[in-house]
């Protein structure tokens, strides 16, 4: 079954392995996601910091291509595209909002969008979590880890209507359904620090730091995450994060769609795993010897039982 | 005839004792400027309101009447609004019958805490009546007032039904349920105040079934969900034509 | 800076009213309970703390507000709206007064803004964001050189910063358009872009 | 018939912008108006004076007094006119001030209204009728419907006051709330010590029917004559039987039943005691927990107890009591707070609720008066207690403050340095709210005294660090500053909300209620007792969040009114009540269907059917009135009549 898909700027630079591992995964359930043709950025924070109107001028012509697409729903990888999308789409509803807005395109813009849902979610409604397991090749069960999902996923609340906005739980029943113990991770809808990692890398680089601490200390063996930015100032910044609480974090942050690749059991080059720049090496070769060590159990017993017999 | 030479009209306000009336008041204490032209008369409770009281006004040169009462569910006389809300609702359509704009005829509610509100209220009623102008002058209203008389005594029962009847009604519908899917009707909600559709399936069910005037909601809207299905249905007069309807279309 | 604060002098109720009007918020309501600040991931580095930005928009506090270096830093994580006891939207308060802030060209802390605009202009150009080119503006604009230079190679050979821009298929062209009407339309306005 | 008019200034209040003289003037050629006058005060003993005089001197039959609403002063004139030897019903009253000299400043207009109102007033008095008010008898027997101190202070005083009392108590045992606490604030005496005795008395007084586990089923009848159905919840132990030996509990299999009075802090045995102090201080099986119940095998209870005090057949019973008054003392709960979920919604076992926290430091509790951590039983050295969960929260819908918890929350940190001497308590407070005799002064030692840290600001997430210690995330409003705090124990001051099943109960009892559940008294500043239906009285948090003090002063409160309403044989019925004539009535049944109170019903008169008003019932609405066909059912002081005399004399001046 064929997707409108808005992969977001961050899909073809700073996170080509979502991106990979997203189509990986959704090629796996059968879900094929096609770019809608000549998109552009959502303008992401900056431009509904600079300007609402801008930002939306931004985000509506995205729209305005899905809808001439016929797009029953547009998927988008990122929560902050997503947000964007969805706010733009909401403020379109006010009509004094919509005019000052078709005023910036270069015509006026559709009077119906399609709806914007993250590929999490898109993947939650397409199959129920008894569909995710039935895929599973390799059990990720041994494995402890904690869903983050930063501050967009779940806010605001009546925008992003993704369960509980303090508690979120749909990338923990993902993960779950592949076999993972989820741990609670308290600081799952923390902030991250967000696009600041340039312009005031110090608070970027403490608040990631908080949540690589917790994690760590709770002893997981990954963070799980859904948005690029995360990603970014949790792995690719960890250095920094670690500097900034004095310590060494040694803490593998992958997509939860690369999560799901390796339980399906996808070969490594589409999920991007090199990519990290917190090798998870470490976390495959645990899960491989996991899965040896559940293998070889069954002859114990076997060998047990016929002592048992003799 | 014009009051004080055209400076005012002639308002007449029907207020229930226990809510309204102590809301006017509280304006009052509060010092509240409101427009002149309203004389209340002061009633124990808005379900008192004989329909005809402002038929009789209104065709007696009155150029608007103002009714208000505690707000629905918080009657003194717990059920009292709600009788008030259905004549009143009714007597707005017929006003027109009688000759009488019914915008000159209004009925609100208004609790006795609610000054602000009821500044509010007599304000923007009193400015309407201004731009409706003073009303047209019967000269013999006797003959309409007649009319009206009869036509409002069919109001006066309105919601009063059939709590006696209540019990006979779970009968017969305990008789019909074996050769029946189900029976619509309603049972009280979070409070006595309120009712909720009821399904029954089971004489336990039936036991459940309420009569009185908070049945607001119209049951048939949930017949077309058991088409197919054998199911009774407990109605209003009012709900009834619209299961006629439904028959009619189906 | 701690002297007495005139409020029959200083205080500009018009602004206050301006705040609500934009956001769509009652700043009245706010009790100054604090639950903004205590959530605030970005509270570390203000110079005013969420709530006492809340207090002084109350109190039509305007100069105090619009020139302080909070809103800039604000991080639109919307902790703060979530926790609010009286239901308000404080991140969308935040950046109600960013806005107004800008139209009045008040900056307290440039460096946000370039950035921002680092990143927008590689949107304006090439219709989606390009890492290098975003940080390459900013450098050059903030003279910080050295920003994130120790990660570049890093991300780099994870291939992680496209070195050459991914313009539209279509051309940049609908994009950039978007911008110029923006511009002339702030220009029309008297607003700063 | 001889009308009186009295128009008074209300010194300037009305006079300021009314010309009284010259309203008392219109008012003289009002037909049947004989005297007119316009004194200054006429609510003032002169006034009143000034107008049994006139009634003497101008023979009046009747009098129209224009001035503030008849809802302030329509009882004191009913007093003057009868004084006078007029019949009480024979004044009426034109609001000219509320609704007339403060609404409005034009001098012209408002006196032209008033003049208007006064002959509405003058017209309806001419069709006025005297009234006799009917007396019947009370039955001066009070039920009391909830056992904690509120309740049990109403019931003594009644009791001692030499009414026979019912107390119904939901619980096994009354106590209530209260029954819970450790230490009061702020003497920090021993909350048992205090509340024991009084349970002890409810006990052992002869005027005091005590039934606990039971709750009021059915209310029916009205003041003076209330009948109460009472359903007796069965505890599968024949009470009377019962000695509370307590050798049941001991070998009771069922060790893990949640243990409700310690706030589920501890465990418990499927057949229990509440506590020590229990009164009755009797056993109750819980039904969901006890094997020979739930399995049918064990019955362990049964073959241990002395008295063969168990029965596992036993069924809930109902019991129907006769009396003349009702006092509601219901109280209340802590709200459901684990919609926190940034507290982690009831998730951490070492965030607690403030009542939890009595229990943990009381000695009858759970660890036996040792403050330990429910994770790991460890002596917790930092707690951090946040105050407003669930109070001043619009966001949870709990905008009101729960009153009492500023003071508990000062109290708990005292007995926790007491406790745990080499312990630091934090409190997170956004205002401290302690008006009260020794109050402020008790918080102050908290700090000043114990060391206490008192931190302006709400709290915006409490997790466990994995370090087994939570991490509080507050602020310090006053220092414009985020602050984190390592906790080994968080207690939150969870806030309060009308006891469970209030809206029924206030159904039954016919009385209103607000939009929090608690109960609505029928003034707030001058009937705080007194509820809209006659004879029934608030006692205790069930009328409104307060304090022990407060309870018991208020439990006394009711035990006087009831008191006073017994101090008479018979009662007076207001005779503003339906009518019915009987050569009108055609027996539709309309009337009798409609009214809210089945205050109507048929009765044969010469072989015919028809409808009667049962006098007492009948509260005065006047919706038969509006109902019945043929007009033969007429509300007394507003019958059709009276209101169209009063249109009409609106409509043609």
């Amino acid at each position: 079954m064929n997707f409108a898909y808005y992969p977001g700027c961050s899909a073809r630079g700073s996170s080509k392995d979502y991106e990979m591992s997203t189509q990986a995964v959704c090629k796996a359930l059968d879900m094929r996601l096609v770019d809608i043709p000549d998109w552009n950025c959502c303008g992401s924070t900056p431009a509904h910091a600079v300007d609402t109107e801008l930002s939306a001028a931004l985000c509506v012509r995205n729209l305005d291509i899905a809808a001439q697409q016929k797009a029953e729903v547009l998927l988008t990888p990122c929560p902050s595209c997503l947000s964007n999308l969805r706010m733009a789409a909401k403020r379109m509803e006010n009509p004094a909002f919509r005019s000052r807005v078709d005023e910036l395109l270069d015509g006026p813009s559709a009077k119906e969008f399609p709806p914007v849902t993250s590929v999490m979610q898109g993947i939650a409604a397409q199959m129920d979590m008894g569909a995710i397991t039935a895929r599973v090749r390799q059990s990720l069960k041994g494995l402890k880890l904690v869903a983050y999902y930063g501050c967009l996923m779940s806010r605001p609340a009546e925008v992003m209507n993704f369960g509980d906005p303090e508690n979120p739980t749909l990338m923990e029943e993902m993960m779950s359904a592949c076999g993972a113990e989820m741990l609670d991770f308290p600081l799952k809808t923390a902030c991250c620090g967000a696009s600041f990692g340039i312009p005031e890398r110090p608070m970027t680089a403490k608040n990631s730091g908080r949540i690589l601490e917790l994690a760590t200390r709770l002893g997981a063996d990954a963070i799980v995450v859904a948005c690029p930015l995360c990603q970014m100032n949790l792995d690719l910044r960890q250095d920094q994060a670690s500097a900034a609480m004095d310590t060494k974090f040694r803490m593998p942050v992958l997509y939860f769609t690369q999560m799901m690749g390796i339980a399906f059991d996808l070969p490594e080059k589409e999920l991007g795993l090199n990519k990290l720049c917190v090798s998870a090496d470490g976390l495959i070769r645990k899960l491989g010897e996991l899965r040896r060590e559940e293998a070889a159990k069954p002859a114990e017993q076997k060998a047990k039982a016929a002592e048992g017999g003799r | 005839m014009p009051v004080l030479n055209g400076k005012e009209l002639r308002i007449v306000g029907f207020l229930c004792n226990w809510c309204s009336y102590g809301g006017a008041d509280t304006a009052g204490v509060a010092r509240a400027t409101q427009p002149t032209d309203l004389r209340v008369i002061r009633v124990p409770c808005s379900g008192r309101i004989d329909p005809l009281f402002i038929v009789k006004a209104l065709l007696n040169g009155a150029d608007g009447v103002l009714v208000s009462g505690c707000h629905p569910r918080d009657c003194h006389y717990a059920a009292g609004n709600f009788y008030a809300r259905r004549r009143l609702e009714v007597l707005k359509q017929f006003l027109p019958v009688l000759g009488i704009d019914e915008r000159r005829f209004e009925y609100t509610w208004v609790s006795a805490s609610e000054g602000q509100r009821w500044q509010q209220v007599v304000t923007v009623f009193t400015d309407r009546i201004h731009k409706l102008g003073p009303a047209p002058q019967l000269d013999d209203p006797e003959p309409l007032l007649k009319i009206a008389d009869m036509a409002l005594t069919s109001l006066r029962s309105l919601g009063t039904g059939q709590k006696a009847a209540l019990a006979e009604l779970k009968e017969a519908i305990k008789a019909k349920l074996p050769e029946l899917d189900c029976v619509i009707g309603w049972q009280q909600g979070y409070d006595a105040a309120h009712t909720v559709p009821l399904f029954m399936k089971t004489p336990e069910d039936v036991d459940k079934l309420v009569w009185g005037p908070f049945n607001v909601n119209n049951p048939a809207v949930y017949l077309p969900t058991f088409k197919g299905k054998k199911v009774g249905i407990v109605v209003k007069g009012c709900d009834s034509r619209s299961v006629v309807e439904l028959l009619q279309e189906t | 800076m701690n002297e007495a604060i005139n409020l029959n002098r200083l205080r500009d109720p018009a602004f206050t009213e301006e705040v609500e009007a934009h956001s769509g918020q009652k700043v009245s309501t706010c009790y100054q309970c604090g639950n903004c600040t205590a959530g605030c991931p970005a509270g570390f580095v203000y110079d005013m703390q969420v709530n006492q930005i809340m207090r002084a928009v109350q109190l039509g506090l305007k100069d105090a507000v619009l020139d302080s270096r909070s809103i800039w830093m604000c991080l639109s994580c919307s902790t703060c709206s979530q926790r609010c006891p009286n239901n308000i939207d404080v991140a969308g308060v935040m950046e109600t007064l960013r806005h107004m802030a800008r139209k009045e060209g008040r900056v307290a802390v440039p460096k946000v803004e370039k950035f921002w605009f680092s990143f927008l202009d590689t949107v304006r150009t090439f219709g989606r964001t390009h890492e290098i080119g975003t940080m390459a503006l900013y450098m050059m604009r903030s003279l910080r050189v050295f920003t994130d230079v120790d990660l570049a190679p890093e991300a780099l050979k994870k291939g992680k910063l496209g070195l050459k821009p991914h313009i539209l298929p279509g051309g940049a062209g609908p994009v950039t358009r978007i911008f110029t009407r923006y511009k002339e339309r702030a220009k029309r306005e008297g607003v700063r872009p | 018939m001889r009308i009186g008019v009295f128009i008074c200034h209300c010194g300037s209040n009305i006079a300021g912008t009314v010309d009284c003289a010259k309203v008392a003037a219109i008012a003289r050629t009002y037909p049947d108006v004989v005297y007119a006058d316009d004194p200054m005060y006429t609510c003032a003993e002169p006034g009143q004076a000034a107008i049994e005089a006139a009634i003497h001197e101008h023979k009046l039959d009747g009098v129209v007094v224009a001035s503030c609403s008849p809802r302030m002063h329509e009882p004191t004139f009913r007093r003057t006119v009868e004084r006078a030897g007029l019949n009480r019903y024979m004044l009426e009253m034109a609001n000219i001030r509320e609704h007339v000299s403060w609404i409005g400043k034009d001098m012209e207009a408002n006196t032209n209204k008033a003049a208007e109102l006064v002959q509405l007033a003058v017209e309806k008095l001419r069709n006025n009728k005297p009234l006799m008010a009917k007396s019947f008898d009370v039955n001066k027997r009070v039920l009391v419907i909830g056992g904690g101190v509120a309740g049990i202070q109403a019931a003594l005083d009644c009791a001692d006051g030499g009414v026979p009392v019912v107390l119904v108590e939901r619980e096994a045992t009354i106590g209530g709330k209260m029954a819970k606490l450790d230490k009061t604030f702020p003497t920090v005496d021993c909350s048992a010590c205090i509340l024991g005795p009084k349970m002890v008395d409810v006990a052992q007084h002869s005027n005091i029917t005590l039934y606990a586990y039971s709750e009021v089923e059915d209310i029916s009848g009205y003041v003076g004559n209330f009948t109460v159905k009472i359903r007796k919840r069965s505890t599968y132990v024949d009470w009377s039987l019962c000695t509370g030996c307590g050798a049941c509990t001991e070998k009771c299999p069922a060790k893990k039943t949640p243990d409700a009075f310690n706030e589920l802090t501890g465990t418990t045995t499927a057949i229990t005691i509440a506590f020590p102090q229990a009164i009755p201080k009797k056993a109750v099986i819980n039904p969901q927990f006890c094997r020979q119940l739930l399995k049918g095998k064990c019955g362990v209870c049964a073959k241990v107890c002395p008295t063969g005090a168990i029965k596992y057949d036993m069924e809930d019973e109902i019991i129907t009591e006769e009396v003349g008054s009702i006092v509601a003392a219901t109280g209340y709960d802590l709200m459901d707070w684990t919609v926190y979920k940034e507290y982690g919604g009831g998730t951490y076992p070492d965030v607690i609720t403030s009542l939890q926290y009595e229990r943990l430091l009381s000695a009858s509790g759970p660890t036996g008066g040792h403050v330990k951590r429910p994770s790991d039983g460890r002596e917790p050295k930092n707690i951090v207690f946040v105050q407003c969960v669930g109070s001043r929260d619009k966001s949870v819908g709990r905008p009101y403050c729960s009153g009492f918890c500023c003071m508990y929350t000062a109290k708990q940190a005292i007995l926790t340095k007491d406790h745990i001497p080499d312990s630091k308590s934090f409190v997170f407070y956004m205002d401290i709210r302690a008006p009260g005799k020794m109050y402020d002064e008790f918080t102050r030692r908290a700090m000043e005294e114990y060391g206490t840290e008192y931190i302006r600001g709400r709290v915006s997430q409490i997790y466990p660090d994995a370090n087994g210690q939570m991490t509080v995330m507050g602020v310090d409003t006053l220092l414009g500053q985020p602050v984190e705090i390592k906790a080994d124990l968080v207690v939150l001051a969870v806030g309060v909300e009308a006891s469970k099943g209030s809206p029924q109960l206030a159904e039954k009892l016919r009385i209103s209620y607000d939009s929090y559940g608690f109960f609505m008294e029928s003034h707030v500043k001058l009937k705080p007792v007194e509820t809209n239906t006659a004879g029934v009285y608030l006692a205790g948090v069930c009328q409104g969040v307060k304090d022990i003090p407060a309870s018991v002063a208020q439990g006394s409160a009711a035990a006087a009114k009831v008191l006073a309403l017994f101090s008479k044989d018979k009662l007076e019925s207001d005779p503003q009540i339906a009518q019915v004539d009987i050569r009108r009535c055609v027996n539709c049944g309309k009337c009798i269907r409609c009214c809210p109170f089945g205050a109507i019903k048929e009765v044969e008169i010469r072989g015919e059917g028809k409808a009667q008003v049962i006098e007492t019932v009948c509260q005065g609405c006047g919706l038969c009135t509006s109902t019945c066909p043929q007009g033969a059912i007429q509300l007394s002081h507003a019958t059709d009549n009276q209101i169209l005399a009063e249109v009409n004399a609106l409509c043609q001046c």
